[in-house]
């Protein structure tokens, strides 16, 4: 049980941490979504089908895409080569950013309350394979998820929908600074 | 789907019940087996065994089912094209050739001993890793397919999100491919690989969405199950019968030739522009990997579409339901392949931008209607007379309209052309 | 309305689904070595030395040794070499004979220009298309003994064409045979003439 | 259609002082052309493309013709009358002229019009000589098909185009070195080495290929095989 | 060639085409060059394009051939007239007989050869053949380049396979016909031949609406063709293109109409003109011409008139022309195939030069493509129907 967790957790944030130090970004991407695939099993592991099921299909099918695009289509431009990477203002600006994040993670775990589990509610695993032939309880099935997200969470929904929005046209914008001589005529 | 009167009601008096059917010999005949296989097992080995079991059944039978569909493949592409296509390889050491049905095997062999070249400059771990990471994911898809009535190999809560789930990292492999072969055709098919899974995610999973939302459940036993029963003992109560069952099967189809790069969008490997696409440097075991994985992916998403939208294993008619569930299945199935392979013979291939532009401004925009359509099918459960031909009405309109005036506009300035002659 | 084109499309190669296995017009597909097309009379391949006699090739070849089709070869396939002494032909008369005909086949592009030029009918066009071999070298270039072929299978190969020639050329023997017979009628009227003056002239003359 | 002559006539005209000259095709088809100096060949090649009674808008067809320096034997009967019997009949003395006519490059272009459907008419580009003066005015600018034509005069002939936008080799290798078209080319003697019934071909392989690669294949003519 | 050389190649280029466009703007990423063949599948052979890419819209296109070139006009200033007619076959060896055909019309403007009135049918008729079978299979080939798994190509050969049985058992030999002669044609056409031509002709009909049925309408290959790779009939002209190409930009110039060469003033048909000069304009041209071509052919094999097949004054052995330069040309099915014979009065020609229409029909090849994808530059190079044999000569 515990063994499966420490097998996950290691490969995660081993997998994070070799990905962090490649210097081929192709290999450092391909090595992020080995750690998305840990946090998906994390989540197997916790009971969090859909969560995990999701979280594969969302990171592994479209953010890795996404990533993978940015990677292969962006220019190695000069500015990457100036700013030296042990910059102490970039140190201290990457700390105090990180201490946010984890700040934020923090406070909303402590605050969160966790529904009581008991112990035979966790689902027995194999140890070591992950993927559990029958998971019963807690059964927080797709049905409870939607009732959540659209009743108590509908703000948090609406601003990330509207924050997401908002990259994406930002995004839009950025890319269309193509002008219009490139403009190619479509049948 | 509860339109029910007396009539029904005699109709369906004769026929055996759903329970009889369920008992039936050769409906539980692949259990009985199982049983008698595990039988001679001490206790605590057989829930091991019995999970192996299901995984060689299911490796073995659609590994056949590959080897096959591949030759069925080149015969109907023949036929189709007017030749015989392979009818020539005999039975080893005799000069039977019973219309080369040992093709598969002959071309299994020549691929496994052919030389693997791999290109100097590749990247020679992600080069390997391409054709095993794809076939992986692509076999993990078939755990959750519901194939008999007794027939799920593991059933999840959320089996339809882990099928998609599983799905999503093959094109991972295919740019894994794409990137570590060194090639700049390769390259250009995994951008393209890359960019064709991101416009057709979407369209395929909002056309499920409706399902699930009908249904009630990501389960795919439920869904299944949701699917049982016949109007009048003739039309079964597929999703597929329903008008926004029939736009979302149409689209989950169209985003899965495009999932599985069958014609018309095989454009990562277009072979008259990218020669191989992918799989240029790619030979021997590891391009038969490929091709494995390629055609399991096909047969796992027509397994889905079963599920989702054509019932299932359920029969068609309550008047042949004595042929057992894992047959009708295998049977909707190979109806679905034979379509593959039929759109493959007659349709060129569309360019990028049209593929893109296909997904987002036709194919996305139609399902999200569709959504709504089964949402408006759903509330409208209990409409009844005069109000379910209304109902059959808005929803059919509901679908069609969308799809004339988003078709009008995708085929804005492509017409057929008039000619002038000179005398 | 979007996609009637293509349904069209998926009709129309369903129609040829079907149309394969019953309409020989759609399937055109013959299993080679099993089966094998008739060939068109016209057809050629590598062109063939004409014999007269089967029984003795060497002796009763056509050819002369002109040289001509040697000459006028594009690809400048054909090799000759002229014999030292002469040989009655057919038809009795002393003629040359090639001591060397080869022709490299690997060169030879069945142009049929060899067959047009010459003026004795003695090189044709052959029908044999199975001539694969192992050996690239030596094999491909045919000798007088391996393209040596009786006047016999002409006629079986190209039966119009070999009637014609054959025709033609017994027309040639005629007209030269009658020409000789006149040649030497005359030679004997002029012997008889000077023998004794007062004699007539042959009235076949 | 104008005739070359006339063509001619108008286009001293226009351009006073330009070398034009109509050469004659002695033969049955009788396709005149006009021989044109490289001084005023683009503005001349513009004038007929544009214009309004010519417009000839197309130039179908480029190519190139090589006349190596020759020795021209003119044989010339001088007949002298003989001075002291003037009765008699002269005298005939052949007296043979030697003339070095000196190599040259030719440049043939074709030209049709496709507004006026008529042509061809045909002229001429010559060059000074065969070496160092082998160029001639690029036509390209004015008609757009003469772009791979006059690169393949150039592989082929050697004729350098002068304004031509990409003069490169086309058909041959770039680090081909002789143009193979021009008549006195020697063949390399690099061919694989294959039996063949003629001499020629096989002693320049065996001269480059010192050691033939397959003794089995030595034997040009084999004996008889049945 | 460098980016910035390419405005000065803009700037040299007076004719009108699309421009090269140059791409050093911060926003774009590195070009990408691929070189695109000269083993690739859909190259139409061993051609090669240096493909200067932009994400995957061309900046560049660089041709490169001969890859196959044998120099074919040295080989025919080596050997007599009659030598060459074989080698003409091997030009463009989809279309042996127009080939033929035009070798025979240059040489018989060269030494004053007349051609007997049923030779001058029986060419029309085997030169229309040609054209059907020519047609049929550049669109048979322009499919497969749009991706089409090789079924409109297999029902075009299967058709072209009709038509080389009709070669075959006339000539001989199925592509390399080595069929025309100086002053007529070798073989006369039996009766039986004639009315296998007369059965492929009225069936080819029934062919050309099954093929169309499965091709024209398609809404994907409208999408591919349409608006992609124009030509514009000024550059079209300028370059001398000729042939489909041509009319499908809408220049009515067909050499059938124009030079009136052979009995074709005889022949009533149309000439089909595209108005937007793009790929499926280039299709559709030819596809309305393989129907006029059937009316030539339906007529044709109605007027066959008797007598001779050869000019019984023409010499086939010492073939000396007089001194003199001829240009012949007529319009082959991929364009104007000419050829230009220059006789000093010796048996081989001085000067043997050949007009390859798919050649020069390559020159605005780059115009082409030019801002379209490389999935384009496949098609629009399809659809200008190259045969290499004959680009390389």
């Amino acid at each position: 049980m515990t063994a499966a967790l420490v097998l996950i957790a290691v490969f995660t944030l081993a997998t994070a941490a070799v990905a962090l130090s490649l210097r081929n970004l192709i290999h450092s991407a391909l090595l992020l979504i080995a750690s998305w695939f840990g946090i998906a099993a994390f989540y197997l592991w916790a009971g969090a089908e859909f969560v995990a099921f999701a979280q594969v299909l969302v990171y592994v099918g479209a953010v890795s895409m996404v990533v993978l695009f940015a990677v292969l289509l962006t220019r190695r431009s000069r500015a990457d080569t100036v700013i030296a990477p042990d910059s102490v203002a970039r140190a201290i600006s990457a700390v105090i950013t990180g201490i946010a994040v984890f700040g934020v993670l923090g406070a909303a775990i402590l605050n969160t309350s966790f529904a009581r589990l008991s112990p035979a509610g966790v689902p027995p695993l194999p140890s070591g394979t992950g993927v559990s032939p029958v998971i019963s309880a807690p059964t927080a099935t797709v049905r409870d998820i939607g009732m959540q997200l659209m009743s108590t969470h509908a703000a948090a929904l609406l601003i990330i929908g509207i924050l997401l929005t908002v990259a994406l046209l930002g995004a839009v914008v950025l890319a269309a600074q193509d002008g219009p001589e490139s403009k190619q005529e479509s049948p | 789907m509860t339109l029910s009167g007396p009539l029904t009601f005699l109709l369906q008096l004769p026929l055996a019940s759903a329970a009889g059917a369920a008992d039936a010999f050769l409906e539980r005949l692949p259990l009985v087996a199982r049983d008698w296989v595990t039988s001679w097992l001490p206790e605590p080995w057989r829930w091991l065994v019995n999970s192996l079991l299901s995984i060689a059944v299911i490796l073995s039978v659609f590994g056949l089912l590959f080897a096959y569909v591949t030759l069925a493949e080149r015969k109907i592409l023949g036929r189709i094209q007017n030749r015989p296509g392979p009818n020539r390889t005999p039975i080893p050491f005799t000069k039977l050739r019973f219309f080369g049905l040992a093709q598969p095997f002959a071309d299994g062999v020549k691929s496994l001993t052919k030389e693997d070249v791999v290109p100097r400059g590749a990247d020679h771990l992600l080069h390997f890793l391409a054709p095993v990471v794809l076939l992986a994911f692509s076999i993990l898809t078939f755990a959750v397919i519901p194939y008999g009535r007794h027939l799920v190999p593991v059933e999840l809560n959320a089996g339809v999100l882990y099928f998609f789930a599983a799905g999503a990292a093959t094109e991972l492999a295919v740019f894994m491919a794409g990137w570590a072969s060194r090639n700049k055709y390769s390259l250009l098919a995994a951008m393209r690989a890359l960019a064709q899974l991101i416009s057709y995610e979407l369209p395929l999973l909002l056309a499920w969405v409706p399902v699930v939302l009908v249904a009630g459940s990501l389960s795919t036993t439920e869904i299944v199950a949701a699917q049982a029963g016949w109007q009048f003992n003739v039309i079964p109560h597929w999703h597929v019968f329903t008008p926004w069952g029939a736009a979302g099967f149409a689209i989950f189809m169209i985003a899965a030739l495009a999932e599985s790069n069958r014609s018309p969008f095989d454009l990562p490997e277009a072979e008259s522009e990218l020669i191989a696409g992918h799989l240029t440097e790619y030979s021997g075991f590891k391009y038969a990997l490929f091709f494995m994985a390629e055609y399991f992916g096909m047969i796992a998403l027509s397994g889905m579409a079963i599920t989702l939208f054509l019932g299932g294993w359920h029969a068609p008619s309550p008047y042949v339901e004595f042929i057992p569930s894992y047959v009708w299945f295998m049977g909707k199935l190979s109806a679905l392949l034979l379509g593959f392979i039929w759109i493959r013979a007659t349709f060129p291939r569309l360019r990028m931008d049209q593929l893109t532009r296909f997904a987002w401004k036709f194919l996305v925009p139609l399902a999200l209607i569709n959504l709504g359509n089964a949402a408006f099918w759903s509330l409208s459960f209990h409409w009844s007379g005069p109000f379910q031909i209304l109902r059959w009405l808005i929803s059919v309109l509901v679908v069609v309209g969308p799809f004339v005036l988003l078709g009008r506009k995708l085929s804005a300035g492509v017409a057929p052309r008039v000619y002038r002659y000179a005398v | 309305m979007l996609g009637t084109g293509l349904l069209q499309g998926l009709g129309v190669t369903a129609k040829n689904f079907v149309g394969s296995f019953h309409d020989p017009a759609r399937l055109t597909t013959i299993e080679y070595p099993e089966v094998k097309t008739k060939l068109p009379e016209a057809y050629r391949n590598f062109p063939f030395l004409v014999t007269e006699n089967a029984t003795d090739p060497m002796g009763t070849l056509r050819c002369v040794a002109c040289q001509i089709c040697e000459k006028e070869c594009p690809p400048q396939c054909i090799y000759i070499e002229k014999s030292k002494d002469k040989k009655p032909d057919a038809t009795g008369k002393p003629q040359l004979f090639p001591a060397v005909f080869a022709i490299d086949t690997s060169v030879c592009m069945s142009c049929q220009i060899c067959v047009e030029v010459c003026p004795f009918e003695a090189i044709k066009m052959d029908q044999v298309y199975e001539i694969a071999t192992t050996d690239r070298f030596s094999a491909l270039l045919l000798n007088r003994e391996q393209l040596a072929k009786s006047n016999a299978y002409y006629h079986e190969i190209h039966p119009t064409e070999a009637a014609e020639v054959d025709a033609r050329l017994a027309a040639e023997r005629k007209a030269a045979e009658e020409k000789a017979a006149a040649a030497a009628a005359a030679k004997a009227a002029a012997a008889a003439a000077k023998a004794s003056p007062v004699a007539k002239p042959p009235l076949t003359a | 259609m104008e005739s070359p002559e006339q063509i001619r006539d108008r286009l001293l005209a226009r351009f006073p002082g330009a070398e034009i000259s109509v050469v004659t095709n002695p033969g049955i088809a009788a396709q005149h052309s006009l021989l044109l100096g490289a001084a005023h060949a683009r503005a001349i090649a513009e004038f007929l493309r544009d214009d309004p009674t010519l417009k000839l808008d197309q130039c179908s067809n480029v190519t190139g013709i090589d006349w190596p320096e020759k020795e021209i034997v003119e044989t010339k009967n001088i007949s002298t009358p003989d001075p002291a019997n003037p009765a008699a009949p002269p005298k005939v003395v052949e007296q043979k002229t030697k003339r070095l006519q000196p190599g040259f490059l030719e440049v043939v272009y074709h030209l049709y019009s496709i507004t006026h459907r008529h042509g061809p008419v045909i002229f001429r580009l010559r060059t000074g000589n065969r070496t160092d003066q082998a160029t001639v005015p690029s036509l390209t600018p004015v008609w757009r098909s003469c772009e791979f034509q006059e690169r393949e005069v150039f592989d082929l002939f050697g004729v350098t185009f002068v304004g031509h936008p990409d003069l490169r080799r086309i058909l041959m290798w770039d680090e081909f070195k002789d143009h193979p078209m021009r008549r006195d080319y020697v063949e390399p003697d690099d061919y694989e080495w294959e039996p063949t019934p003629h001499g020629a071909v096989l002693e320049k392989a065996k001269a480059h290929y010192p050691t033939p690669p397959a003794p089995a294949a030595v034997a040009p003519v084999k004996g008889a095989v049945a | 060639m460098s980016v910035s050389d390419l405005s000065a190649l803009n700037a040299q280029r007076a004719t009108p085409g699309a421009r090269v466009r140059e791409v050093h703007d911060s926003f774009h990423g590195d070009l990408l060059e691929v070189s695109m063949g000269p083993h690739h599948p859909s190259t139409h052979g061993v051609f090669r394009m240096i493909v200067t890419l932009d994400g995957e819209t061309i900046v560049k296109l660089k041709p490169v051939f001969g890859y196959l070139h044998r120099n074919h006009e040295k080989l025919g200033e080596t050997v007599t007239y009659l030598g060459s007619m074989p080698y003409t076959d091997r030009l463009d060896y989809l279309s042996s007989m127009t080939n033929n055909w035009a070798y025979a019309l240059a040489v018989e403007k060269l030494a004053g050869q007349a051609v007997p009135e049923r030779a001058e049918y029986v060419r029309v008729i085997l030169a229309e053949l040609t054209r059907l079978l020519n047609h049929t299979c550049l669109a048979g080939f322009l499919m497969q380049d749009c991706g089409c798994s090789g079924t409109p190509l297999m029902y075009a050969f299967r058709e072209r396979e009709y038509i080389l049985d009709l070669f075959e058992s006339l000539s001989g030999s199925r592509m390399m016909c080595n069929y025309q002669r100086f002053g007529g044609c070798r073989v006369d056409p039996s009766a039986d031949w004639l009315a296998g031509a007369q059965k492929l002709t009225d069936r080819y009909g029934t062919f050309l609406d099954e093929f169309e049925t499965l091709l024209t309408g398609n809404e994907i290959i409208m999408a591919r063709t349409q608006g992609v790779g124009k030509l514009s009939p000024e550059l079209a002209i300028s370059a001398g293109v000729t042939g489909p190409m041509l009319r499908a930009t809408g220049v009515n110039y067909d050499l059938r109409k124009v030079d009136a060469y052979g009995v074709y003033p005889r022949f009533d048909f149309r000439v089909p003109l595209g108005d937007h000069g793009d790929v499926y304009d280039r299709y559709m041209i030819r596809v309305l011409e393989m129907r006029e071509s059937i009316k030539i052919l339906q007529q044709a094999l109605a007027g066959l008139p008797a007598g001779p097949i050869m000019d019984p004054k023409a010499k086939l052995r010492s073939f000396r022309p007089k001194a003199g330069e001829a240009y012949g040309r007529i319009e082959g099915p991929k364009g104007e195939i000419g050829f230009y014979l220059l006789s000093d009065g010796s048996p081989n020609p001085y000067r043997y030069r050949i007009r390859p229409p798919s050649f020069i029909n390559l020159t605005v090849l780059e115009d082409m493509c030019l801002g379209h994808t490389v999935a384009d530059a496949v098609i629009i190079l399809g659809s200008v129907d190259i045969v290499l044999g004959e680009v390389d000569r």
